[in-house]
């Protein structure tokens, strides 16, 4: 078994991520990757923070950081591609030494420098590793097809994020190919879907994520498998709000692409949770499952 | 007339005459401003350099020697550059055992396309021995620092330093 | 539309604030367009992104900080990633918006309102309660028909608590708000 | 020794910045330095006479002029004082301008760091000695590597100049590039038609020695005397038998391979020709895909080859060929669009380079002349051109602009709307760069005239919806996004320098930038030398060019070798290593060192000693730092000289 | 037969095919042995094999060059010969090398420090036993005796090679290589030890005690140049005869570095001089730095080119400053 990594779960995956947060776990101990939970871990400060102040906002993510050093481990995964941004960057933005003294200015205590933060998609690629994967696998996804979306700043800017293309991801593709799923190629993989917009301008999330919706449609995708709370809820919760502003009707299911692990790797449903999630996408997988045998 | 006192230190440049030399020379075409303290003496190769000129100029008094040849592989001689390399690095390593700070010298490469690079060279050269400040002298060692060390020495016996 | 004298008008400290607070060489850009040709909110922009790069060229501080655009700027990186001068313009995007606060400018007053919503959760909560973040906003823009039509959907599922998960170090959290606060008013 | 110096004003260059007058007077105080005077422009004709005239007048026997590089004027003021009767090596160049004007206005720094800068000069000056030259002979054959226009051109001028020619090409067929258009731009003359006729040329010119599907292997020597081995790679044909008759492209049943000369937008057997215009006219074949080399049997072209010409068992061959000067045209190379994934080349088959556009335009291109994009044959309709694709692109480490992008993309929308009257044109560019005689009114013809739309900006991402490509860009003079439907997107990519561009600078002893473009000796003035003599340069292997640059350039450079070749015998430089015989002890470690063999050991008086060939010595001196006892010391720069300017600047 | 024994016979039976055999013999006082000549049966007779073995024989070879001679060697100087073959400055054909297992020979210095601290400095020394562990060392009729690991020169307490690397004729049982001591890079690591500044001060206040003598560059095995040093010559003009610590320090930089990746550390130089100045520690610091950028060592593979005689075009250990 691979060596321990920090489990930052991220706000969203206590509340309207709860489902993300659930299969993770549930998928990771069923791979053998041991995730362990940052005790009292806090918000990383998120869009907000590097809106206001970028040594506010690597302040918040350093004291999650120095959390992990503290545990004895190198390393940190989460699932949100927010979070990881946030984290990433706060590491960058330390090597340098007069921003590094303001940053822990601001912390009880200080911050070294010395944990890297990756997502947990990178930490299924490269540690567990495909083979691993498709090994595992008990309820092939053959017959279902995924277009894999995995957000803006999932692997922008390729400098800081360091992992996978960052106009053409494949991790993700791979992982639900290793799974038995056909994956479409879709285009608009890393086009932003309004991000936290859906507050204070629902009209631009409906456009956007609007734009991407037509684009999996186009390409006959059963499904958008994600991997970002927010493009999450974007594109599923607020569908609805899409489809009036669009004049559209899409009823596309919007997974974490760890649900659909969990379905493959017969994990159980509670912790799958697809009743979470506003278009479940349970019938039009066992429609595509049942049609492939 | 000797550098401008309180200005300027004593940098002497060894600089091959096909890559670095045009480099300063294309520096120059652009106006790539520099500091004014080096003195550039032109060689046809770096193979030519002799470490021993380095360590002659250094132990005469000058603050800081800059060594500049062609890229490896790029040697209008084809291999003298790859013999300064070793050569060089070797002096450079010895200085500081004569006591002679070894941020006073460095080797590096410059082409002659590179004009902007060789402005940078000189500039962060010119500041690390601006930063080193004028370099003490073997004549000139301060009689307490002698007095000192020569103590030490005596404790130990000439061959052994304390 | 105005004329801009470029002898009198060109505020050059703003520019090199710009530089100093975003690490970025403003001079690099030279107009391809490409960040604008990439960014997924153009349409929503009052002032495209490399229109906002030229006036931060030209000094033209006034304008860029109460444009709407720069409140409207997701940070998705694509005008970073595709740069062909390598600007990270997200970043200089950024830090139009800390000058802005700090000018009191905010051209976009709801996504103002929403951030700081965030950041009072989190500095009560040590984590973002959403429900909280929701009702504060909503309060503060007196905008009551945000996401109503969601309620239905999201809370038979359970996923907004309706309490917050205050963390034990809430106050180590808090103390960095406070610590924050006094460094940028010193 | 009297010592004469002269300090130049280059005009306000030097004078600007520096006390021209105060240095001269200073220069007074210097040992030897009998006679100083500062000078409006040393190299000027009025200047060289003021030198002359100071010379005789003065009985001066050695000069110091302290003006610009001598990497500018040496060669200059050396004849200027042979003229006055000096050895040109009792002459000394301080260079006050790269190294001092220019780069820095404070006048009083300035000043003085010119004064030492002559103070070694003069050091230096003290301890030259007359050097004479010898003479040796020339191999008056020239070495011309690339067959592209600009290599052809330089062939044809030297071979009709009297010269005897050998000329390596990469590939199979010369034509380079230019073989491989359609049109050429502003005249829209068909390129082939043009080429061609040059091509048989040199197919027929008696002078001229082709060895193509060649690479050159390595090169000893030296100007007058290079030796180089060229590498001629197995064709698996004998082309003295190959009569370019194609009964063997006809049969062979290995046929999907990617056409390298249509750019691999069509397929080509394993055994070819390129085009029906290829000189030589002889087939190739490609072991990488012919059967009889990937499964082991097949055999089918030497079954119907009606002279017997196939050679399964061919080798490499490598021939020596002497020659007394080399001109490099090895042209150079596209920017490869993979490399910028958003644009969706290597993804989408409708995504193409410029060059594969040309093909597709061309009669004698994989669809016949009609444009018909590769994805589904369709004809397109709407059609995107992106400029700067791996150009003016600091991210891709590609800041230069390749210069004939903007040209040849506006004659390919004025070629599409010929070939396509109802279609559209789109071009995204950041600046149309059209300097040339009839080119900035061609690019506006395409757009006046066939209605080409520009669009002032860069293009973010191209993606499919559909059967369609969504181009989406900028128009940054509306200031707003665009987007188009497009039906072929044709990038301008970038021109880079010719893969293994470096390892040839290498062996020819040339230097080059970090993009791999060879350097010229000097960017004005010298633009087809190279710092090594008797190599010269012709065409985008010093930078992107379009055909009439490369053609001057071909023709520049050829006048160079016919200038160096009009003597019979050449005169060496006499800045060799010297030995004292009495010094050396005969270890050999100079003879190890010599990265040229130019030092031999002999026997006198019963010991061994070290002795330099004169002709080989380059002057490296290398020896001299090698050798413990300083026995052999390289003329002009000897360890005496050196350590002069050494005590000069310390004990100034 | 001990190993001396055996040394004589064999070199006797070589004798009549060569010029001569260079080897030791006892000098002007017991504790002094010279330089010896072997040219008879007789001269044979009074070579001598041990501890106060101290010099050098093969800085005598290049001056025979073009001679066929024989050498006696320990371990230290075959290194020596073998350097010089490496350079092509004598030839293997020509020249006949006889060696023995070798104990360590003292430090001349440290006896005499010894003597002195016995109260017997001065006068001439009568007698002197030695048998590996202990050297007894008689003079002015008293008999000091001292352990051999505190008179053994610092090179024979670091001794890599006892025996030699190469030999013709290797007479009796190879010694055992000795376990270094720390105390054998005392001279070095005090040198490390000091700043920059007061390094500068140490070599200030050596060069202002040098006589500027050249028997650290006469005793030298390594320096062929002779009488064409550029210490002493005009053409080229390296150094002035100014008496300065400058020129003084300057001798030194040129010896060191002209045995950059040549020095085989016999100590000769060091031994050699008369004002006890620590020349040695300069070519030591030199070796240590050839051997961390080369993983080379001079002297001890005939076949090897210096390091400093050839290049590699990537050169793993020597990292690119970057700018």
């Amino acid at each position: 078994m691979s060596e321990a990594i920090a489990y930052y779960p991220g706000c969203s995956g206590l509340g309207t991520s709860k489902e993300y947060d659930t299969s993770t776990r549930a998928v990771c101990a069923a791979l053998g990757l041991s995730l362990v939970d940052i005790p009292d871990w806090s918000c990383c400060g998120s869009t907000p923070a590097h809106t206001k102040d970028h040594t506010l906002s690597a302040a918040l993510s350093a004291r999650n950081l120095q959390l992990v050093s503290d545990m004895g481990l190198k390393a940190a995964a989460t699932p949100c591609p927010s979070c990881l941004t946030n984290l990433r960057t706060a590491n960058h933005r330390i090597e340098g030494d007069a921003f590094k003294a303001k940053v822990n200015k601001l912390l009880d205590d200080p911050y070294g420098g010395d944990v890297n933060a990756i997502s947990v998609l990178q930490a299924l690629v490269e540690t567990v590793g495909l083979d691993t994967i498709a090994s595992a696998v008990r309820t092939p996804l053959k017959g279902l097809k995924v277009a894999c979306y995995y957000g803006c700043i999932m692997n922008r800017p390729p400098e800081l994020m360091a992992f996978d293309d960052c106009e053409n991801p494949m991790a993700m593709d791979n992982i639900l190919t290793a799974l038995g799923a056909t994956v479409v190629p879709f285009p608009l993989k890393v086009e932003c879907c309004g991000a936290s917009y859906g507050i204070p301008r629902p009209d631009v999330v409906a456009k956007l994520s609007g734009k991407l919706l037509e684009a999996a449609a186009g390409l006959d995708a059963d499904m958008i498998a994600v991997a970002c709370p927010l493009c999450q809820m974007n594109l599923d919760l607020r569908q609805g709000q899409i489809n009036r502003a669009m004049g559209t009707s899409y009823r596309t299911p919007v997974p974490y692409f760890t649900q659909l692990m969990g379905v493959a790797l017969n994990i159980p449903d509670a912790e799958i949770g697809f009743g979470q999630l506003n278009v479940d996408p349970r019938p039009v997988l066992s429609k595509a499952l049942s049609g492939a045998d | 007339m000797p550098v401008l006192t309180g200005k300027e230190l004593r940098i002497v440049g060894f600089l091959c005459n096909w890559c670095s030399y045009g480099g300063a020379d294309t520096a120059g075409v652009g106006r790539f401003n520099q500091p004014t303290d080096l003195r550039i003496i032109r060689v046809p190769c770096s193979g030519r350099i002799d470490p021993l000129f380095i360590a002659k100029t250094l132990i005469n008094g000058a603050d800081g020697v800059l060594v500049s040849g062609c890229h490896p592989r790029d040697c209008h001689y084809a291999e003298g550059n790859f013999y300064a390399r070793r050569r060089l690095e070797v002096l450079k390593r010895f200085l500081p055992i004569l006591g002679i700070d070894p941020g006073r010298f460095d080797y590096t490469w410059v082409s002659a396309s590179e004009g902007q690079r060789w402005q940078k060279v000189v500039t962060a050269f010119t500041e690390q021995i601006h930063t080193l400040g004028p370099a003490p002298r073997f004549d000139a060692v301060a009689p307490e620092l002698l007095a000192k060390v020569a103590g030490a020495i005596s404790q130990g016996g000439n061959r052994v330093a304390a | 539309m105005n004329i801009i004298n470029l002898t009198r008008d060109h505020d050059e400290d703003f520019v090199h604030r710009v530089e100093e607070e975003s690490g970025q060489k403003v001079s690099l850009c030279y107009q391809c367009g490409n960040c604008t040709a990439g960014c997924p909110y153009t349409f929503a922009y009052d002032i495209p992104v490399s229109q906002i790069m030229r006036l931060v060229q030209m000094g033209q501080k006034k304008t860029v900080l109460s444009s709407k655009s720069i409140w409207l700027c997701a940070t998705c990186e694509s005008c970073t990633t595709r740069c062909p001068n390598n600007i990270d313009v997200a970043c200089i995007m950024d830090v139009l918006r800390h000058m802005a606060r700090r000018e009191g400018l905010a051209a976009v007053p709801q996504v103002k309102t929403f951030w700081d919503s965030f950041l009072d959760s989190v500095r009560a909560h040590g984590r973002v309660f959403e429900m909280g973040l929701l009702i504060n906003y909503v309060t503060k823009t007196g905008r009551f028909w945000t996401d109503m039509d969601l309620g239905p959907k999201i809370l038979p599922k359970g996923k907004l608590a309706l309490k917050p998960h205050d963390i034990q170090g809430k106050e180590h959290v808090a103390r960095i708000f406070e610590r924050f606060d006094r460094e940028s008013n010193s | 020794m009297r010592i004469g110096v002269f300090v130049c004003h280059c005009g306000s260059n030097i004078e600007g910045t520096v006390d021209t007058a105060a240095v001269a007077k200073a220069t007074l105080e210097f040992p030897e330095v009998v006679y100083a005077t500062d000078t409006m422009y040393a190299c000027s004709e009025p200047g060289q006479d003021g030198i002359i005239q100071a010379i005789k007048e003065k009985n001066l026997t050695g000069v110091v002029v302290a003006s610009c590089t001598p990497r500018m004027h040496e060669p200059t003021f050396r004849k200027a004082v042979e003229r006055a009767g000096l050895n040109r090596f009792m002459f000394e160049m301080a260079n006050i301008r790269e190294h001092v004007s220019w780069i820095g206005k404070n006048r009083e720094a300035n000043t003085n760091k010119s004064l030492d800068l002559v103070r070694i000069a003069v050091e230096k000056l003290r301890r030259d000695a007359p050097l004479i030259p010898s003479k040796f002979s020339v191999n008056k054959r020239v070495m011309i590597i690339g067959g592209g226009v600009a290599g052809i051109q330089a062939a044809l001028d030297c071979a009709d100049g009297g010269l005897q020619v050998v000329l390596v090409e990469r590939e199979s067929t010369i034509g380079g590039k230019m073989a491989k258009l359609d049109k050429t731009f502003p005249t829209v003359d068909c390129s082939s038609c043009i080429l061609g006729p040059k091509m048989v040329d040199v197919a027929q010119h008696p002078n001229i020695t082709l060895h193509a599907y060649s690479e050159v292997d390595s090169i000893g020597g030296y100007v007058g005397n290079f030796q180089v081995k060229v590498k001629k790679k197995a064709t698996y044909v004998d082309w003295e038998l190959c009569t370019g008759c194609g009964a063997c492209i006809e049969k062979c049943p290995s046929k999907k391979n990617p056409d390298a000369f249509n750019e691999k937008i069509g397929p080509c057997t394993s055994i070819n020709i390129p085009f029906p215009q290829a000189i030589p006219k002889k087939a190739y074949i490609d072991a990488t895909t012919c059967r009889q080399f990937v499964k082991g049997k097949c055999g089918v072209c030497a079954k119907v080859c009606p002279t017997g010409a196939i050679r399964y068992d061919m080798t490499d061959e490598i021939v020596t060929e002497d020659v007394g000067a080399i001109v490099a045209a090895t042209g150079y190379d596209l920017f490869d669009i993979k490399k910028i994934p958003e644009y969706g080349s290597g993804t989408y088959p409708d995504v193409i380079t410029g060059l594969q556009y040309e093909r597709l335009l061309s009669a004698s291109g994989p669809t016949g002349g009609h444009i018909k994009r590769p994805s589904d044959g369709k004809e397109p309709k709407n059609i995107v051109f992106i400029q700067c694709v791996g150009s003016r692109d600091k991210s891709l480490d590609r800041p230069y602009c390749s210069g004939f992008c903007c040209m040849y993309t506006a004659k390919q929308t004025i070629l599409t709307k010929d070939h396509i009257p109802d279609s559209q044109s789109y071009v995204f560019y950041m600046d149309i760069r059209s300097p040339g005689k009839m080119y900035d009114e061609f690019t506006r013809r395409a757009m006046e005239e066939y209605g080409a739309r520009y669009i002032r900006g860069r293009v973010a991402m191209v993606y499919p919806k559909g059967d369609k490509l969504m181009v989406r860009g900028a128009d940054t003079l509306a200031g707003t996004q665009v987007e188009i439907e497009a039906d072929l997107v044709v990038l301008a990519a970038g021109a880079e320098a010719a893969k293994g561009a470096p390892q040839l600078a290498e062996k020819l002893r040339i230097s080059y930038d970090k993009y791999g473009f060879f350097m010229e000796s000097h960017p004005k003035l010298k633009p087809v030398e190279t710092n090594t003599a008797g190599v010269y340069l012709a065409g985008s292997c010093q930078g992107p060019k379009d055909i009439p640059q490369s053609v001057g350039q071909g023709s520049a450079a050829a006048a160079k070798v016919l200038a160096l070749f009009s003597k019979d015998m050449l005169e060496s430089d006499p800045q060799i290593s010297r030995v004292d015989i009495k010094r050396c002890v005969g270890c050999g470690k100079c003879i190890m060192t010599c990265p040229f063999k130019a030092i031999k050991e002999v026997e006198f008086r019963g010991q061994k000693k070290a002795e330099v060939i004169e002709t080989v010595c380059q002057g490296c001196g290398i020896c001299t730092s090698t050798c413990p006892q300083g026995a052999i010391q390289l003329s002009h720069f000897t360890d005496n000289q050196i350590l002069a300017e050494v005590n000069a600047l310390c004990q100034s | 037969m001990s190993r001396l024994e055996e040394l004589k016979t064999r070199i006797k039976e070589a004798l009549p095919g060569l010029e001569c055999v260079i080897g030791w013999q006892k000098g002007y006082d017991a504790l002094h042995n010279t330089p010896l000549f072997m040219r008879s049966a007789e001269d044979v007779d009074k070579l001598e094999w041990g501890a106060l073995n101290v010099h050098n024989p093969a800085v005598y070879l290049p001056t025979m060059a073009g001679k066929k001679v024989g050498v006696v060697v320990k371990g230290c100087d075959s290194r020596s010969v073998v350097e010089l073959l490496q350079e092509n400055l004598i030839n293997r054909d020509n020249i006949v090398i006889f060696a023995a297992g070798c104990d360590g020979v003292v430090d001349l210095t440290k006896v005499k420090a010894k003597l002195a601290a016995a109260g017997t400095g001065a006068g001439v020394v009568t007698a002197v036993s030695a048998d590996g562990k202990t050297v007894s060392v008689t003079a002015g009729g008293k008999t000091v005796a001292m352990p051999m690991a505190e008179v053994a020169a610092d090179k024979c307490l670091r001794c890599q090679y006892p025996n030699a690397v190469l030999a013709d004729t290797f007479v009796g049982t190879p010694a055992p290589q000795p376990t270094p001591v720390p105390s054998a890079n005392a001279d070095l690591d005090a040198l490390d030890a000091m700043s920059v500044p007061d390094r500068m001060a140490f070599w200030r206040y050596h060069m202002d005690r040098c006589i500027r003598c050249y028997a650290c560059r006469n005793a030298c095995p390594m320096c062929v140049c002779r009488d064409h040093c550029i210490a002493q010559s005009r053409e080229p003009h390296w150094l002035s005869q100014d008496d300065s610590v400058t020129e003084k320090l300057m001798f030194q930089v040129v010896h060191a570095m002209h045995l950059a990746g040549r020095c085989t550390e016999c100590g000769e130089c060091q031994r050699a001089c008369p004002m006890d100045i620590p020349v040695l520690a300069l070519k030591k610091h030199l070796n240590r730095t050839i051997h961390d950028l080369f993983d080379y060592q001079a002297g001890v593979d005939a076949a090897a080119i210096p390091p400093l005689l050839q290049f590699k075009t990537e050169e793993v250990n020597i990292k690119e400053r970057s700018w």
